[in-house]
């Protein structure tokens, strides 16, 4: 791999974007060469899979200065948290775009596209300024097809979110800033580079909590996490299908990403320091949003709600310290990414089909479209986290990384097999399987593309829980060096 | 070495329930498949399951031999390897037999049940899947593989009980039975990881761990034990997660046959003999746990006793059985127990089959005070009945009577003479409520002659009479010594055995008599009430009883109401009036100080140099506080 | 020497704070006008009593370009009298409040 | 006469005998409103060519007295005030171009004004040469004065009469602080010439440094007073909403580049040992100008006067590299003048756009005014769109970078807090320029019949800048030889360089 082709992974997406905007190209053209890239891109990205090497490095690198001034360069690389990550995009975009495939515009292609830029991009950046551009332009098209094929009162949920989270990302960008002139001044050079940025030695501790606290203010706005959550509801509501799938199965997760990638080498004392709390604080929103989503009446809202509860579990397991619950939250973001991204599309379907309706409104569906509900069952069973699915592993080894964190707080953790299941499958009861004598007769069941884009995910599903060591072997190694070399914990 | 086939006991079911999933998805979207094929498949996969267990039975005959097979490395993480691992010891392939012939028969029979439904291959889809569940439950070599198992069958139990889920009734019953399980799994799960961190420090499967016991602290152990016993009573619906019980015969009738009688049920009370090694460590929590038992087995035999619904006495009386067979397995008696299992299954599967024809016959009526006169219609169910409900009361020499008599003779030998006592009780009971049953369905007059009834297919019938069979004959092979047997279960499952018990036979014998006679007891008032019972006067049920001393409408009252009030509160009033409220009100209250501040804005050229003079000024004040 | 020119500088402050005030408070165009002259007139007067005080001619030149600025000040300040006066008919300087920030209290 | 020294101020020749030429051509009736644009552009152009002719002539920086037998010290030319007057003659190229279109389309404009405008560029092109402070005040009147006549030309407006009398009464108002600063430093030091104030103030008695100091406040004041600063920024919003939007974008942009390129040039010559004096005063002023533009940008409903409030805004920021340059006075002056260049182009852009698309009576300039625009011009809310993500400082565009600088040499300069309160602006500013796009983008279209299509030379120029500032923020020099970033980072810093050659 001596070509970029992390490069091409970045910027094919956004290439195609723009010459489509420029070329005279109906809807189903660019809807076509969207499809074609997330095809060579999933291309691509397995064979980065194939050549990745079986270590916990940055492997892929690519270097260039690219503004000498300030030291700010463009550098990529990617190691087997991120590769994981990518894979699970890879997989998951094409299959979202043939759910999307009828009805589309081309502003919303475009912008699916150039979303899957700004994530890729996010992904691979390994420096500080870089990550914080791609950071903030997966922003615009996110904001834009919100703005533009959402519903309800999508405006205001627009500037809401976009407001929201770039103050998280500016209080992120001063700390970055910070970080630099502190590296200018330890070593008189500039520089933005992540290898660069983690040598600096002199912040005082003040300083660290400070800067600390910016890092994680961004990410836990992403994320999100208690109590910066209440953009999520709107969002996810007002949100097209394409766009609620790409926010939640991917970019919630690039937040929990960007805390391992940057706060964990940058500050891996604050790291050790504050993970108890943070601990706490993701299984209080695992209970808190799990509890809320019990009474929501719009599925959307109830699937915010639930994401939300699974990312504090996601958060909790990366700060439990240990092989398992690291590898157990980076296996829970593939498990979740799947099943909700998954959940998001079906539901988006049945809003297609039937129009926005609560749950109390819908019913006898699985009568109507019993393909669809076997995929809703197997997506639901992941969210429950039933085994034979990659949820109860993943699940598994959360609660076995909280345990071995602090056995109180592994105990609470398992609460999760309760409160999932609970809100889940009530949901189920009402919105699905029991007819309420409400008429559902628009209800279409899954075509045959829906059946071909669903079946990957699917089978990823229950693949992954009935023979989860072979997604394994790649992760490990990078755990434990995040482990053993940044946060020097030998003895866990 | 043939031990791969372990695995296939397991693979057979599973892979013929996907194929029958996929076949019926096939069917309903593009052609319809005839039943018939259905029918093969899915009756075929039992059977050859049982061939194999069979053969490994035969195996293991006179010799300690233990089968492992370890199919693939199931997940490794940090050095610590867990296994898709099949072990076979006497108690697993004990089970694997009776569920693959039980099993095997009720699908015979709800091939016969099923006939006219639509969802024909659906059903063998989950019947398969849930076998499949059971047999990796019982075959499992560590916990987390039989937890796989043990999800599975509990969530193949919702989707058979919210089978009709049109209705919405019978979905709600399937989530209750759901999450009632998944109390217990909680328990369960919290377990397993208790016992990675401080027992299977060198490997998770039984063996290893059975190993690592010994030196581990009481207090650790006690909390693993009674965390395990959460998930049994979850599982097997003992005080307080007996809920989701009687509210499962909801499903089909072969459902209730196969999950409350067989198997599922049954699961708790095998995996609690399967940590044997763990509960003889910690007497006490095995005697709250027989006090558990024998307190569900007196609480559903009261409740029994008031019902009418057909499928909910006999739900009942599943749950008071399952009682006894805890009873036993606390005290240590875990042969007993076993053998209490096997013995149950064989008659309450006929019970329930035997209900299931009845109700059939009479167009899916369940209250028993609707039926009566069954016994001229449907002969052979009413003896196949009969058996049965003498099996249930335990009047010799029919099967229930010898493990019952066993277990009461484990409470009483290990000195714990309440339990003795509940248990005692608790037989009288059983037989008044059965023998009322019995009574009222098949001796009480009824005036409904003219009903045309329904009639019972062959294949409904032919299990009946190979059950009644089983039913008089199970019992044999655990007659004990005193009675000139040679305890062929105890032998077996000898590892299983609590050597510690033994009594006289003297006062063998009088224990024994005292069980009859508790029989005879309530058979006799159950005689004197319901013989000829005249269903002109329908009684009219109420009191506590009746209500099944409302802990159902406890339940609802103070916890579900109460979390959904929570979680209104929470999604409605915190998150919208509190912390959106905080952030939205940042915003509003910048553009109110804006409105404000723009006040300064009048275009008045005065007030403009006015403006500039203040800050001039205060410029210059500054600048003189600085320079001096 | 040094104390009379701090009395012509404290004179000067006098003019130029009067200046100030005169356009602070008074309504009329005109005035205002004039008061900002008085306001110039000062500085020039700090200037040219520095020229005298250092005893150079450089303050007189800049003086000199003062009032020629101030000139080219005047014939524009005028002319916009007279157009602000065709519109208004009035010379009161409050009553132009166009620009006043309308939406203010929407 | 020698030659060298006449091409060095060449391009003030040219501007300069340009303004002249006009006056006099406008009394023919033959020079329609477009000849006199293209008069001006010519002279503009002229005067562009001759100042890169001097910018590439030196190797390196440079630094020149010309004529000094004639001027005595007062025109300084050297790499600093060539990129200003680069910056300012661009400034003025393109607000020609962007509003010719204007020009036209509104009755009361006539070649007077491209006179008075070229007067007004001669002014700000003498005032970062004028190396002394009574020329430098001089200069300043120049352009202001012409600035007030350009505002209040359409005199049939009230609103331009109006907004004309403001900023003439108050301008005049702080020029007067300008000359009592002047009076009291030229007491202090006996001399008017920069980098002589300096040297005098070092080696004179220390009883002469407040004279100093106070002085050199009085200017700071007219200088804050020019920039719209907070104590004295309530003009601002009038002047700016009053007046025709291409000269709105001229004294937004070009005028703020001029005023700040003399006080630089003032500052880091001669106050540098007086400047950190200021630095307390000047974070509160600079808070409270921060906290009033965004508090009075978030109210508007005129697009107009949103971008006039967010200028105050951006007021601030450069006030903030303006501290730190007591610190750090290299990357600060030149984050100042890159940040100068971007916010010039994106506001120029913004207000020429609008300009172009406002139709006769000036409508079409409150946000509802803007409803699903994209439908019906879907380049033109693009472009718009690009300017408002510069200005709100979004990566990707050149406004990201200029902030990257400030508020890294915030932080460098130890000044984190204004760090902070900057970027607590700029997400408030994320609100009000965001809702633009979402505006344009988000609505269903509402009647539009009336918007030019895109011909003729503005929106072309408008596309221009748009590439400009996209190029700016991602610009690379590995890409192409093409000047990218650094190439403006580094003219910043050698012009900045450029003021240490003499004194």
């Amino acid at each position: 791999m001596d070509f970029g082709i992390l490069s091409v992974i970045i910027f094919l997406p956004m290439f195609v974007a723009f010459s489509m905007l420029i070329l005279p190209v109906g809807a189903k053209g660019t809807r076509n060469a969207a499809f074609l890239t997330a095809i060579i891109i999933f291309i691509l990205v397995c064979m980065v899979y194939y050549n990745f090497q079986l270590s916990g490095y940055m492997q892929f690198r690519e270097h260039h200065r690219w503004i000498s001034t300030y030291g700010i360069n463009y550098s990529l690389g990617i190691d087997g948290f991120s590769l994981i990550i990518l894979m699970l995009i890879a997989t998951l975009i094409p299959s979202a775009y043939l759910w999307l495939w009828d009805g589309r515009t081309k502003g919303y292609w475009v912008s699916m596209l150039l979303i899957q830029t700004g994530i890729t991009g996010t992904l691979f950046s390994q420096d500080l300024i870089l990550f914080y551009f791609f950071w903030e332009g997966m922003l615009l098209p996110v904001f834009m097809i919100i703005g533009m094929f959402g519903t309800g009162n999508r405006v205001f949920s627009t500037i809401k979110i976009t407001v929201y989270t770039i103050m998280g990302s500016l209080f992120m960008l001063i700390s970055i800033l910070y970080l630099g002139v502190a590296f200018f001044y330890e070593f008189g050079s500039w520089s933005f580079a992540l290898n660069d940025i983690v040598q600096i030695t002199t912040l005082s501790r003040t300083e660290e909590l400070w800067l600390f606290a910016g890092f994680m203010i961004a990410f836990a706005i992403k994320i999100p996490l208690f109590p910066f959550h209440t953009w999520l509801l709107e969002t996810y509501s007002n949100s097209p299908t394409g766009g609620v799938f790409l926010l939640s199965s991917i970019m919630a997760k690039l937040g929990v990403y960007g805390i391992v990638r940057f706060v964990m080498p940058i500050f891996p004392d604050l790291y050790k320091e504050f993970a108890p709390y943070f601990v706490w604080i993701g299984i209080f929103g695992l209970i808190y949003f799990g509890i809320a989503a019990l009474m929501q009446t719009n599925i959307k809202k109830m699937f915010a709600y639930s994401s939300a509860s699974h990312l504090g579990f996601i958060v909790t397991g990366i700060f439990t310290l240990n092989v398992y619950g690291m590898t157990g939250a980076a296996f829970l973001i593939i498990a979740h990414a799947m099943a909700t991204g998954g959940l998001f599309l079906l539901v988006g379907k049945m809003e297609y089909n039937l129009g926005i309706k609560a749950i109390p409104a819908l019913g006898g569906i699985a009568k109507k479209a019993p393909v669809f509900t076997v995929f809703f069952g197997i997506m639901l069973l992941c969210i429950v986290g039933l085994p034979g699915t990659n949820g109860f592993v993943s699940e598994f080894l959360i609660i076995l990384g909280t345990f071995g964190f602090s056995p109180s707080a592994g105990v609470v953790s398992a609460l999760t097999v309760l409160i999932a299941a609970s809100f889940m499958f009530w949901m189920f009861q009402r919105a699905i399987l029991a007819d309420n004598g409400n008429d559902v007769s628009q209800m279409k069941d899954l075509n045959f593309k829906e059946i071909v884009g669903m079946l990957p995910l699917a089978f990823l599903i229950i693949a992954m829980g009935v023979y989860p060591d072979w997604f394994f072997y790649k992760i490990e190694p990078t755990i434990q060096h995040y482990l053993v070399d940044i946060l020097e914990i030998r003895n866990y | 070495m043939n031990n791969f086939l372990l695995a296939w006991i397991v693979l057979i079911p599973l892979l013929s329930s996907m194929t029958l999933g996929l076949m019926y998805l096939f069917s309903i979207k593009v052609i319809k498949i005839p039943n018939i094929v259905f029918t093969v498949l899915g009756l075929s996969s039992p059977f050859l399951s049982f061939m194999i267990g069979f053969s490994f039975f035969l195996q293991m005959i006179g010799n300690h031999e233990i089968f492992l097979y370890k199919a693939y490395r199931w997940l490794s993480v940090d050095g610590y390897d867990i296994d898709m691992g099949f072990m076979a010891d006497k108690l697993s392939i004990f089970m694997v037999l009776f569920i693959t012939f039980v099993g095997g028969l009720i699908h015979i029979y709800a091939s016969g049940y099923m006939k006219t439904d639509k969802g024909y291959g659906k059903f063998f889809f989950y019947f398969n899947l849930f076998l499949a569940s059971m047999l990796l439950l019982v075959l499992a070599d560590s916990p987390i593989i039989m937890f796989i198992g043990w999800e599975g069958v509990g969530v193949c139990s919702y989707f058979l009980i919210s089978y009709y889920y049109e209705d919405t009734k019978n979905v709600q019953a399937g989530n209750k039975a759901f999450i009632a399980n998944r109390v217990g799994d909680l328990g369960f799960i919290i377990a397993m990881i208790t016992m990675i961190y401080y027992v299977g420090s060198n490997g998770f499967d039984y063996i290893n761990l059975e190993a690592g016991m010994q030196n581990v602290p009481i207090n650790v152990l006690t909390f693993i034990g009674s965390a395990l016993f959460v998930g049994a009573i979850g599982k097997s619906a003992q005080i307080p997660l007996f809920v989701w019980l009687p509210d499962a015969m909801a499903g089909p009738t072969p459902v209730s046959a196969l999950i409350h009688a067989a198997t599922m049920v049954t699961a708790g009370v095998y995996m609690v003999a399967r940590f044997h090694f763990l509960y003889d460590l910690i007497p006490n929590v095995g005697l709250i746990i027989a006090y558990v038992g024998a307190f569900s087995a007196l609480f559903a035999a009261i409740i029994a006793t008031k019902q009418t619904d057909i499928k909910k006495i006999l739900a009942y009386s599943t749950m008071s059985q399952l009682g006894y067979m805890f009873i036993a397995v606390g005290l240590g008696g875990y042969s007993v127990g076993i053998f209490h299992v096997f013995t149950h299954a064989f008659f309450k599967a006929l019970l329930f089959m035997g209900a299931g024809a009845v109700i059939v016959a009479l167009h899916h009526e369940q209250n028993i005070f609707k039926m009566g006169g069954m016994r001229s219609k449907t002969p052979i169910v009413y003896f196949a009945m009969l058996i049965a409900t003498l099996a249930i009361t335990g009047i010799p020499p029919f099967a229930g009577f010898f493990s019952k008599d066993e277990i009461l003779l484990t409470a009483f030998s290990s000195g714990e003479y309440l339990i003795w006592g509940i248990g005692v009780l608790t037989a009288i009971l059983t037989a008044y409520y059965m023998f009322r049953l019995l009574f009222v369905v098949f001796h009480g007059k009824n005036y409904q002659e003219s009903r045309k009834l329904h009639t019972i297919s062959k294949s409904m019938i032919m299990p009946l009479i190979v059950l009644a069979f089983g039913s008089i004959v199970a019992g044999f092979i655990g007659i004990p010594e005193i009675l000139g047997g040679n305890n062929l279960v105890g032998s077996w499952l000898n590892d299983w055995k609590n050597s510690s018990l033994h009594v006289e036979h003297s006062r063998e014998f009088i224990l024994m008599g005292i069980n009859i006679l508790a029989a005879v007891i309530g058979t006799y008032v159950a005689y004197k009430k319901f013989f000829n019972y005249d269903m002109a006067i329908v009684p009219k049920y109420n009191g506590i009883i009746w209500k099944k001393f409302y802990i159902d409408e406890i339940y609802d009252r103070f916890i579900v109401k109460k979390v959904k009030e929570v979680s209104i509160f929470i999604s409605y009033k915190v998150d919208v009036n509190f912390i959106d409220m905080i952030v939205m009100g940042l915003s509003r209250g910048f553009i109110k100080s804006g409105h404000f501040i723009s006040k300064v804005q009048n275009a008045n050229t005065r007030f403009y140099a006015f403006f500039m003079l203040v800050g001039i000024s205060v410029i210059s004040t500054y600048l003189i506080m600085v320079m001096r | 020497m040094a104390d009379s020119l701090l009395s012509y500088i404290a004179l000067a402050m006098i003019l130029f704070s009067i200046g100030f005030l005169g356009v602070i408070s008074r309504k009329n165009i005109f005035i205002v006008y004039m008061s900002i002259e008085l306001m110039l007139n000062a500085i020039n007067l700090i200037f040219i009593s520095l020229g005298r005080y250092y005893e150079t001619m450089v303050p007189q030149v800049m003086a000199m370009i003062i009032i020629a600025i101030a000139a080219a000040e005047a014939a524009v300040f005028l002319s916009l009298i007279v157009v602000l006066y065709r519109r208004k008919k009035s010379l009161d300087s409050d009553i132009f409040t166009v620009l006043s920030q309308k939406d203010a209290h929407e | 006469m020698n030659m060298p020294d006449f091409i060095y101020i060449l391009p003030l020749f040219f501007v300069g005998v340009g303004a002249i030429s006009l006056m006099i051509l406008s009394t023919f009736k033959t020079i329609t409103i477009k000849k006199g644009s293209v008069i001006t552009l010519l002279f503009l152009l002229f005067a562009f060519f001759a100042n890169v002719y001097n910018l590439n002539n030196e190797d390196g920086v440079y630094s020149i007295y010309p004529f000094v037998d004639i001027f005595n010290k007062m025109i300084i030319v050297d790499t600093f005030s060539g990129y200003f007057s680069t910056i300012l003659i661009l400034g003025a190229i393109l607000t020609i171009l962007i509003g010719l279109h204007y020009f036209q389309k509104h009755k009361g404009f006539t070649v007077e004004f491209f006179s008075l405008f070229l007067f007004s560029v001669f002014g700000m092109m003498l005032l970062v040469h004028s190396n002394e402070l009574i020329s430098a005040f001089v200069s300043l009147e120049i352009a202001s004065i012409s600035l007030y006549v350009m505002i209040g030309f359409e005199k049939v407006i009230d609103k331009r009469i109006e907004a004309s009398y403001r900023y003439l009464v108050l301008g005049s108002l702080a020029g007067l602080f300008f000359l009592l600063g002047t009076s009291f430093i030229y007491a202090a030091t006996q001399t008017t010439t920069l980098g002589e104030i300096g040297n005098m103030a070092l080696n004179t008695v220390d009883s002469n440094t407040p004279l100093l100091i106070i002085g050199g406040t009085m200017i700071l004041i007219t200088f804050l007073f020019k920039i719209a600063a907070f104590p004295f920024q309530n003009w601002a919003l009038d002047v700016y909403d009053g007046a025709p939007l291409p000269v709105t974008a001229y004294i937004a942009a070009t005028f703020k580049a001029a005023i700040f390129g003399f006080i630089l040039r003032l500052v880091v010559v001669d106050f540098d040992l007086i400047i950190d004096v200021w630095d307390k005063i000047l974070v509160y002023i600079i808070i409270f100008t921060l906290a009033y533009g965004s508090f009075l940008a978030i109210i508007q409903k005129s697009l107009k006067r949103m971008l006039v409030a967010s200028s105050i805004v951006h007021t601030g920021y450069l006030l903030i590299a303006f501290v730190s340059i007591s610190v750090i006075g290299e990357s600060a002056a030149s984050s100042i003048i890159f940040y100068l260049v971007a916010y010039f182009l994106s506001a120029l852009g913004a207000f020429g756009l609008i300009a172009y698309i406002s139709s006769a009576d000036q409508l079409r300039i409150t946000y509802d005014d803007f409803r699903g625009f994209a439908k019906i011009r879907p380049y033109m809310a693009a472009m718009l769109s690009i300017f408002m993500l510069s200005l709100a400082g979004i990566p990707s565009t050149i406004g990201f970078i200029g902030k990257f600088y400030i508020f890294t040499g915030a932080i460098e300069s130890g000044h984190s807090i204004l760090a902070v309160v900057g970027i607590i602006a700029t997400f408030i500013s994320v609100y009000y320029y965001f809702k633009l796009i979402a505006v344009m983008y988000f609505y269903r279209s509402s009647e539009m019949t009336d918007v030019p299509p895109l011909q003729g030379i503005a929106p072309l120029i408008i596309g221009v800048i748009a590439l400009f500032i996209i190029w700016g923020g991602v610009g690379n020099t590995l890409i192409a030889y093409f000047p990218g970033v650094d190439f403006l980072i580094d003219m910043a810093k050698s012009s900045y360089e450029s003021l240490f050659l003499y004194g």
